[in-house]
């Protein structure tokens, strides 16, 4: 692939800096009175800096709770970040509400994770679809915006009569296309994805990925796809972010994630996908579950899983560094060459897969 | 003698607009110590195969026909206590969600303890030493201090590794573990594939591994079954089935999966989704999405056929031509 | 299904599981079929109602208690028989279950309407909002309804001039049962507001710009209002009788304006010197309402529980 | 025998001084007594007083009984008296309005005491009849000599003790539960009664009244509804006993300038025409049949027959006559008739809401809407004395008087002081007025009838006020009580037997 | 734990003010207390004196205070219908009311909660479906009516057990009790059988839908599978789960319970609280209203608190993890 360094041709579409969102987990005021301590926060992100050329996709991956919707919520303005800025074509629409400014937000849509709770199960297909259309105007009257509809409709693949049915009448696959046929009514430029795909079966998921992929071909679009399936993210990604409590590990082109994984995260996050080939094999994945992200470890909040890890990591958090083939990852090993070889078999000899049925 | 034996078992739901065939004259052996992975795409039937085999379909589900032998013996019509004594004992499960799966209001050591005297003749000092010996096996860390404390006091993982506990305490031969990692992170998936392997292996018990995910029937299954529209379209050693799959919807299933590596312009696709249990079409189920579709597909019913090292059901293979 | 003209509408709902599940229920078709009887009855009672029981110009004591129909002594044109200011029972019965009605109608949609209004805010709204509804609510929840009722009432009957009890008795209940009952549904429509508004339609809604009261009221209030339903159906029965109870302790409608209650309670009277028809009569179809009411109201509430399809 | 009584409400309190409840004062005479009281033909006799004689008119010597002891053992004697009656007429004390004329006590010597008024009293003794006696070191010990004012926060040893010299005493009493009274071994008169002891419970419910009659659980009821008297008579074991009672009853017309709640300009009710054509508009024989079941006695005086003052020639009632009525109503410019409110109690005289209902319906025959309001007695008649009403309920039985003086004193007397405290609608006649005056002072009995049956005449003329009946008393016992049953429908448990 | 208490307190404390102020605002409300005192002719001046006296000049807020000093004290003034202290009044009726709505607490608890389990178990046996319409027509049927049948029927056609009263009461202390008698016993019988009809149905049906919701549950299921017996999947398990939402249902039932007494009192002529209560309403008699209200509250208070801390020892969620201790649920 193309590995274009991320200060490639051009400005990005979408630039990211030192984004943070802190939950306040607000213990009663009485509670703090009586037994002390302070306010807690959730720090579920903390401090990330992505930048995506236009045109591009950039993935999101990493384990649950690690802060990828957080991600997702801020940037289309459904949350309100607790420091950073996020320039969209250059505006900065950090402190912007969803949907303001119009002209700005409309260039913007997000398709959310369950086909299933993300149309309003008391509307018509027609109305969903056309309810962006209303709220920014973009339809002279009502035919006007009845054929759209129904070009949008075709467009995902469904037929235009579908219009008059309620979400109940289609299957998982059909619904997300309704929710993409309504994300793109806009005629927006970016994308958020957060994991479209993985309440689906995976032969409807190869249907999804490929409309994403044909949309993003044809209408020039640029992606944030989040997904926690390594293989889906390889399938969609021309840039891959792995995410881990609130940090951003590792940015790297696709193929260079895969092929040289720096940060032990992710090597341990490629290690984790089984494979078909070396079936019935007995791996011994990394010991240990996600941290609380109430009270991750200091330092590199990877250290206690972490076997490269000694003194600095766990005193000292790590930065993001760039590293040779646009690869950046923020780890005390990585720079002090402490890491050892990838330890994922690459490209050539099986095809590792992990796959959701 | 096959551990287990199905034999066209039918699972009915009768409805408003008439009786629901979940699963549609299914057969399959499952030999001892050997691991049956089932996949299909959701409402293929896989749950309720697993129900059935453990008697414990919710009602208004029952079942319609066929046989269900464990070593030899009927119990697919057994009444409801002697089933139970078969649960438990002769077969144990796991299901999805460890996180409800246990009563939040008794510690984890008594529902152990529990289970182990409901099944095994044994005082209450002894069942609790096996009890936290179990806790241990499953890699439970001070099993002794958390035999007293309640599920919410563990992690996900930790909890389904107890679900695991619970179920294998009085040695049953057959597990069937529906579905036992979809609820958990990436990374403890494979912690508890990896755990369910190794006591299966150690105790020589079977399991029927039902699952979404591909990549865990690879690695973990002897031989896996392939579930279509409440009917069995596959079945076969992994390797077989996964490779060089027979049925024309394994093929388009394994071809359509995103892997590492290269990437393709376009995944393979099936298209449209699988039918509701109400308008399954005639003849072959896949008829409307298959690619090598023909006349008598719409018209005949597929039986399943030995093909290679498995069985499919295929009109391909049944000599017909198109 | 998609048929959007009224027949078929009709026509999808006579398909649907709702009505299906309807049909199938014996019990629920007959209480339907009572309920549907006490309502024409009630709301034409000026029509049906062989006597105007508030034309006092018309009683003649002469024709006072006279037993029923079938009865000696009766005369056939009283059907159930009259009371002891010969009056119809019938008539006061229809006319009793009017202002029955009309207080728990009314009552229930004032409290439908705040707790709807108040939960949707406090769920959507959240922060300090929310926490004072709630503490209120909460306050509410622990005092029993009826004694909450009788507070209201007291307090209303103070505030008002003596000479419009009377006129403001039907009001002052409405208002005590209404105000006694919201919360019920504000605790019910904020918590589904709160599932509501996380929902990933609602976020979508907002991502395209949405305003807040619109979201509110075309997104997430149609999708609230199923429970309300239930709630509003079985509130009835209860409102029914908390008015009945009220005028029973003589607290509630005034002997010369008779709801099924104070019907009752005027009739007790009577119940050993052989009148009984004047308090059998009244008793029964209060029950047989309230019976049918909480019929339907238990049907609804298994018919529209996802969990129990 | 112990006797089980069963009453529509419970007692105020213990202490006979403190409130005007008259069924409350009746009933703690079976445990305090008076220096007169009447007996079973309501005539008055001597009761802790032997003798009376007029020394002036306006000065009369009590001769007092020796030998009577209070039950905590204490002698009666002139002492008591003095503190007793100066109590009761403090001014502070709640009942001072039932001896108006008395302005001080002398005691003469130990068991005598000379009562000095504020003029001649005609009706001095049956004024006394209501006002119990204490013992006056009892009171002192207790620190009560001085009334107890409830209203103002107080509250009195003797509200909740009792130390009488009557035929019981006190035993033990929870409020609205039981009370319980034991015979007093040590009374002066010789007992008629063969009671040891009277269990006295309120029920408020007239069904459940009536259920434990039936059920044995009580052994006497008071009053028992009329409508339940057949099942009760039917009854094996219980029986009804019914006698036309003292009490009146009677309408009230607002005679002020305007009506509290009328669509009329003014007041039509200043017309004596208008007031007439309510009282022909009301079938009262209908009432009685119906409605009292034929139990009550239609009246056309505002006092029953017992009471001096009556005049049986002005006990007839103008006709019930609808046509006279309109024609009436007509003549006073008012021929569609106009709306009015009218208010009656729900709980104070025997179906008193019925009444008023059955007459709202007969006033709405000849045009005339009456809104019709009922309520407890404790609302009605503080609405009604504070004339917020344009026609009110009250009956009226003059007791203690006894004497038809009370009601042209009190209703039919222009408001003035201590005179015509019940004619809240402002009826005025000059005439009326300087006749009462007269009364009041006229000790000459059979003047002073002639002079009530004069005032009386002109206040029927002008249809003053509307009577209607006097209600039946009906009580209810169980066939082995013996009760005697006076008209002023007070129970005097002393003349009662069980067999 | 000691966290949640005190702030349970501080809540009750909260509600109890938010309480006395409305008992404050009756006495308002309802008419000038002066009005209540005073001679109907009383002269401008002499109300004025009496306005005084009774501190009626001072601003609203010193009042209140003074009324919740009085109030916290137990003094709540002289009743105007019984010229007694209305804490005199409430302390000698509390006992009546008290028994009355333990015995019918016990009765419904007793009776409701088995029969929940019997119907949630046996949903389709004809006892069961007998019991659930039976059930619905208990929550139908006016109580009142049910107590006036009950009254025809045992009392005045059978003759079995009294209509009205508590039959005879001991005295234990200033405890009046009808627990020690064969009277007082029997004249509980109806009154206590009436009041709980209605609570009993709830708890009944509160039992069985929540029964059958644990019943639903994932693990029953795994219960199931782990081959338990049906007793103890049913009593063990299920039984446990289902309590705990009913502990708290059962908390605001108690105080239904309290004020159901109103009418159940009114109609055997019980001389409890709630009899006290609803003739001071038909009197107007503020004090005794408004002491009643503050009365009634603090028990609700004492009530709720202390399920909610029950709540708390029987949940393990709630006690090893004290800040999910969020109270009662809806
Ligand atoms: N509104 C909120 N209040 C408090 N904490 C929150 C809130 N929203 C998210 N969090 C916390 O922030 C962290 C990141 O959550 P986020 O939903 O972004 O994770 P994710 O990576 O999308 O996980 P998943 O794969 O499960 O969707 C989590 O620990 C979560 O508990
Ligand atoms: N109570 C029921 N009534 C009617 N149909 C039912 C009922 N329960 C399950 N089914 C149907 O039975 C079929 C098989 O369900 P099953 O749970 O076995 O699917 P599955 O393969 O396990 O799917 P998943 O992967 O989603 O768990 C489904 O199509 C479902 O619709
Ligand atoms: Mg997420
Ligand atoms: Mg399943
Ligand atoms: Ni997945």
């Amino acid at each position: 692939m193309n590995a274009a360094p991320i200060a490639g041709t051009g400005q990005p579409l979408l630039q990211v800096k030192g984004l943070k969102k802190h939950f306040a987990m607000a213990k009663p005021f009485l509670n703090r009175l009586l037994e002390g301590g302070e306010q807690q926060t959730v720090k579920a992100v903390d401090g990330l800096d992505l930048e995506i050329p236009r045109g591009q996709t950039l993935s999101l991956v990493g384990e649950s709770g690690c802060g990828k919707s957080t991600v997702a919520r801020l940037i289309m303005g459904l949350s309100n970040p607790s420091g950073g800025s996020i320039l969209f074509d250059g505006a900065d629409i950090s402190r912007a509400p969803a949907g303001q400014p119009a002209d700005i937000r409309r260039r913007m849509q997000m398709i959310f994770q369950d086909p299933y709770a993300s149309l309003n199960p008391r509307w018509r297909v027609a109305d969903i679809i056309a309810e962006p259309l209303r709220t920014y105007g973009m339809c002279a009257s009502r035919q006007d915006e009845r054929r759209e509809v129904d070009r949008l409709l075709e467009f995902v693949g469904l037929n235009a009569r579908d219009g008059d049915k309620f979400p109940h009448e289609f299957s998982g696959g059909q619904r997300q296309r309704i929710s993409i046929a309504r994300a793109i009514s806009t005629k927006p430029e970016f994308l958020v994805c957060d994991e479209p795909t993985s309440a689906l079966d995976v032969s409807v998921q190869a249907q999804i990925l490929n409309l994403m992929r044909e949309m993003q071909r044809e209408l020039g679009l640029t992606y944030l796809f989040i997904s926690h399936d390594l293989a889906v993210v390889n399938f969609m990604s021309d840039w891959i972010g792995v995410m881990y409590l609130g940090r951003l590990v590792e940015v790297s082109p696709a193929a260079e994630l895969f092929a040289n994984p720096q940060h032990p995260y992710t090597r341990l996050l490629l290690d984790t996908i089984p494979d078909l080939g070396m079936s019935k094999r007995d791996r011994q994945p990394a010991a240990g579950e996600v941290p609380n992200p109430i009270n991750p470890p200091p330092g590199c909040h990877f250290h206690p899983r972490c076997a490269l890890a000694n003194e600095r990591c766990r005193s000292e958090a790590p930065v993001l560094r760039m590293y040779d083939g646009g690869v950046r990852a923020s780890c005390h090993a990585v720079e002090e060459g402490r890491a050892i070889e990838p330890i994922v078999a690459q490209a050539s000899a099986v095809h590792p897969l992990r796959a959701a049925v | 003698m096959a551990l287990l034996e199905v034999e066209n078992l039918k699972v009915e739901f009768p409805t408003r607009k008439g009786v629901l065939t979940a699963v549609d004259n299914v057969s399959f052996n499952v030999e001892q110590g050997e691991i049956l992975g089932v996949v299909g795409e959701s409402g293929a039937g896989k749950s309720m195969t697993g129900a059935a085999v453990i008697g414990l379909l919710e009602p208004p589900g029952r079942i319609g026909g066929g046989q269900i032998r464990l070593d030899g013996k009927r119990i697919d019509n057994l009444s409801p206590d002697e089933m139970r004594k078969v649960r438990g004992r002769h077969i144990g499960a796991i299901f999805q969600d460890p996180l409800t799966s246990l009563n939040p209001l008794f510690t984890v050591g008594e529902q152990l303890v529990e289970t182990i005297r409901t099944h095994l003749p044994m005082s209450a000092a002894e069942a609790r030493k096996r009890a936290i010996g179990w806790l241990a096996e499953v890699g439970i860390p001070a099993p002794d201090r958390r035999f007293d404390q309640y599920p919410h006091q563990f992690s996900g993982g930790m909890r389904q590794r107890v679900v695991i506990a619970l179920a294998l305490c009085a040695e049953p031969r057959l597990i069937i573990a529906d579905e036992p990692t979809t609820a958990l992170d990436v990374s403890v998936q494979a912690q508890i594939i990896a755990l369910l392997k190794r006591v299966c292996r150690e105790r020589n018990a079977a399991a029927i591994l039902v699952t979404h995910d591909m990549g865990v029937i690879a690695e973990t299954a002897d031989r896996v079954a392939v579930m279509y529209a409440g009917r069995l379209a596959e079945i076969g050693p992994v390797a077989h089935v996964l490779q060089k799959p027979s049925h024309p919807y394994t093929a388009g299933l394994m071809g359509s999966i995103p892997r590492v590596g290269p990437r393709p312009e376009r995944l393979i696709q099936i298209e449209g989704s699988m039918p509701r249990l109400t308008d399954i079409p005639t003849g072959c189920a896949f008829n409307p999405r298959c690619p090598k579709v023909f006349a008598e597909c719409h018209r005949v019913r597929p039986e399943l056929r030995p093909v290679a090292d498995g069985a499919a059901a295929c009109l391909l293979y049944e000599g017909v031509t198109p | 299904m998609s048929d959007t003209s009224f027949t078929g509408r009709l026509r999808s709902f006579a398909d649907s599981d709702l009505f299906y599940s309807f049909r199938r229920s014996k019990t629920t078709v007959i209480a339907a079929m009572a309920l549907a009887l006490l309502f024409f009855g009630a709301i034409f009672a000026p029509v049906i109602a062989p006597y105007d029981p508030f034309d006092i110009a018309h009683l003649n004591l002469l024709d006072s208690e006279l037993p029923p129909a079938w009865m000696e002594g009766a005369n056939p044109a009283y059907w159930l028989g009259t009371d002891t200011q010969a009056r119809d029972v019938l008539s006061s019965i229809l006319y009793g279950l009017r202002i029955s009605l009309f207080v728990g109608f009314a009552s229930v949609i004032l409290a439908a309407v705040l707790g709807v209004f108040l939960g949707l805010v406090g769920g959507f709204v959240g922060g300090i909002v929310d926490a004072v509804i709630m503490r209120v609510a909460d306050v509410l929840l622990s005092f029993p309804a009826i004694l909450v009722a009788l507070l209201i009432n007291g307090v209303m009957r103070g505030i008002l001039p003596a000479n419009q009890h009377e006129s403001a008795a039907i009001l002052v209940l409405v208002l005590a049962i209404g105000l006694t009952n919201w919360v019920q549904y504000a605790r019910t429509v904020r918590g589904s507001t709160l599932v509501e508004r996380q929902r990933e339609y609602v976020q979508a809604a907002r991502t395209i710009g949405v305003g807040r009261l619109r979201i509110m009221l075309t997104h997430i209030l149609p999708n609230v209002l199923g429970p309300v339903l239930v709630i509003a159906t079985i509130n009835l029965g209860m409102a029914v009788l908390t008015e009945a109870t009220l005028s029973f302790l003589g607290v509630g409608m005034p002997a010369t304006q008779p709801s099924l209650g104070t019907l009752i309670r005027v009739g007790n009277e009577y119940l050993f010197s052989g009148i009984w028809w004047v308090v059998i009569f009244p008793s029964a179809t209060l029950a047989v309402l309230v019976l049918a009411v909480n019929l339907i109201g238990d049907w609804l509430r298994d018919a529209l529980n996802p969990k129990l399809r | 025998a112990e006797l089980r009584y069963a009453a529509a409400g419970d007692i105020y309190g213990l202490d006979p001084h403190s409130m005007t409840d008259s069924f409350s004062i009746n009933f703690l005479q079976h445990v305090y007594e008076p220096l007169v009281r009447y007996n079973k033909e309501l005539k008055i006799e001597p009761a802790l007083a032997l003798s009376w004689e007029v020394i002036k008119p306006d000065v009369i010597r009590y001769k007092l009984r020796q030998g009577v002891k209070f039950q905590d053992g204490a002698d009666f004697g002139a002492d008591d008296v003095v503190v007793s009656l100066m109590r009761a007429t403090a001014e502070k004390s709640p009942i001072k309005g039932n001896l108006p004329a008395l302005k001080s006590v002398e005691k003469i010597d130990d068991y005598t005491v000379d009562l000095h008024l504020s003029g001649p009293t005609p009706l001095l003794n049956n004024y006394l009849t209501n006002i119990a006696i204490f013992d006056a070191g009892w009171l002192e010990k207790n620190n009560a000599v001085a009334p107890v004012d409830a209203q103002l926060g107080e509250e009195g040893y003797t509200t909740t003790h009792a130390n009488g010299t009557g035929p019981f005493k006190v035993e033990s009493r929870r409020p609205d539960a039981q009370t319980v009274l034991v015979v007093n071994e040590g009374w002066w008169d010789k007992p008629e009664h063969n009671l040891t002891k009277i269990t006295f419970t309120p029920i408020t419910s007239d069904a459940t009244r009536v259920a434990a009659l039936l059920s044995g659980e009580v052994d006497i009821i008071t009053p028992s509804p009329l409508q339940d008297a057949k099942r009760i008579a039917s009854n094996p074991g219980t029986k009804v006993l019914e006698s036309p009672g003292l009490r009146s009853i009677m309408m009230n017309f607002n005679m002020r300038d305007k009506l509290v709640d009328g669509n009329v300009e003014g007041n039509p009710f200043k017309d004596a025409r208008v007031r007439k054509a309510v009282y022909q508009a009301i079938n009262m024989d209908l009432v009685r049949d119906k409605i009292m079941r034929g139990k009550s006695r239609n009246a056309g005086m505002q006092i029953a027959p017992e009471v001096p003052g009556f005049d049986a020639k002005l006990n007839e009632r103008f006709p019930y006559d609808t046509a006279a009525s309109k024609a009436l109503l007509a003549e006073a410019g008012y021929p569609d008739g106009f709306q009015f409110n009218m208010n009656c109690p729900n709980d104070a005289y025997v179906n008193d809401e019925e009444v008023c209902q059955a007459m709202t319906a007969m006033l709405a025959q000849v045009g005339l809407k009456a809104k019709l309001v009922t309520e407890a007695r404790t609302l009605h008649f503080k609405k009604a004395q504070e004339g917020q009403t344009d026609m009110f309920m009250i009956g009226w039985a003059t007791l203690p008087m006894l004497d038809g003086f009370s009601v042209l004193s009190a209703m039919l007397h222009s408001p003035e002081e201590k005179l015509g405290t019940w004619n809240p609608g402002g009826y005025k006649n000059a005439k009326v007025d300087e006749l009462v005056k007269k009364i009041d002072v006229e000790l000459d009995e059979t003047k002073r009838r002639a002079m009530m049956v004069e005032a009386f005449g002109i206040t029927e003329q002008e249809v003053a006020w509307l009577p209607l009946h006097q209600q039946p008393l009906s009580w209810a016992v169980r066939d082995n009580v013996e009760v005697v049953q006076t008209a002023d429908d007070l129970l005097r448990l002393w003349y009662a037997k069980v067999k | 734990m000691f966290v949640f208490l005190v702030r349970r307190l501080l809540q009750a404390v909260m509600v109890m003010l938010a309480v006395a102020f409305i008992a404050f605002l009756m006495f308002r409300f309802l008419g000038d207390p002066v009005n209540n005192i005073v001679s109907q002719d009383a002269t401008q001046v002499e109300r004025e004196e009496v306005r005084q006296r009774l501190r009626l000049d001072d601003p609203l807020v010193i009042q209140y205070g003074r009324f919740v000093a009085n109030a916290a004290s137990g003094d709540f003034g002289i009743s105007y219908r019984n010229s007694r202290p209305v804490s005199a009044l409430l302390a000698e009726r509390f006992p009546a009311t008290a028994e009355l709505v333990l015995v019918a607490a016990i009765l419904s608890l007793a009776l409701g909660i088995p029969l929940g389990i019997y119907t949630a178990l046996k949903p389709r046996g004809v006892l069961s479906q007998g019991l659930q319409i039976l059930s619905l027509i208990g929550i139908s049927l006016p109580t009142f009516v049910t107590g006036i049948l009950l009254i025809l029927v045992f009392s005045v056609w059978l003759g079995w057990l009294p209509s009205f009263g508590r039959g005879d009461v001991v005295d234990v202390g200033w405890w009046s009790t009808g627990f020690l008698t064969a009277s007082g016993l029997k004249a509980l019988i109806l009154p206590s059988f009436m009041l709980c009809l209605f609570q009993l149905t709830l708890i009944m049906r509160l039992v069985r839908a929540e029964m059958l919701e644990v019943l639903r549950a994932d693990y029953i299921k795994f219960a199931k599978a782990r081959g338990l017996k049906n007793r103890a999947i049913h009593f063990r398990h299920a039984l446990k789960n289902t309590l705990i939402p009913v502990v708290t249902i059962f908390g605001l039932q108690l105080g239904g319970l309290i004020a159901f007494a109103i009418i159940t009192e009114t109609v055997f002529q019980w001389p409890g609280m709630g009899a006290l209560f609803i003739q001071a309403v038909n009197f107007t008699d503020v004090p005794v209203m408004a002491a009643y209200l503050v009365m009634v509250s603090l028990i609700f208070v004492i009530i709720n608190t202390s399920v909610d801390l029950l709540y708390n020892v029987i949940d393990p969620r709630l006690r090893t993890d004290p800040t999910r201790a969020t109270g009662k649920g809806a």
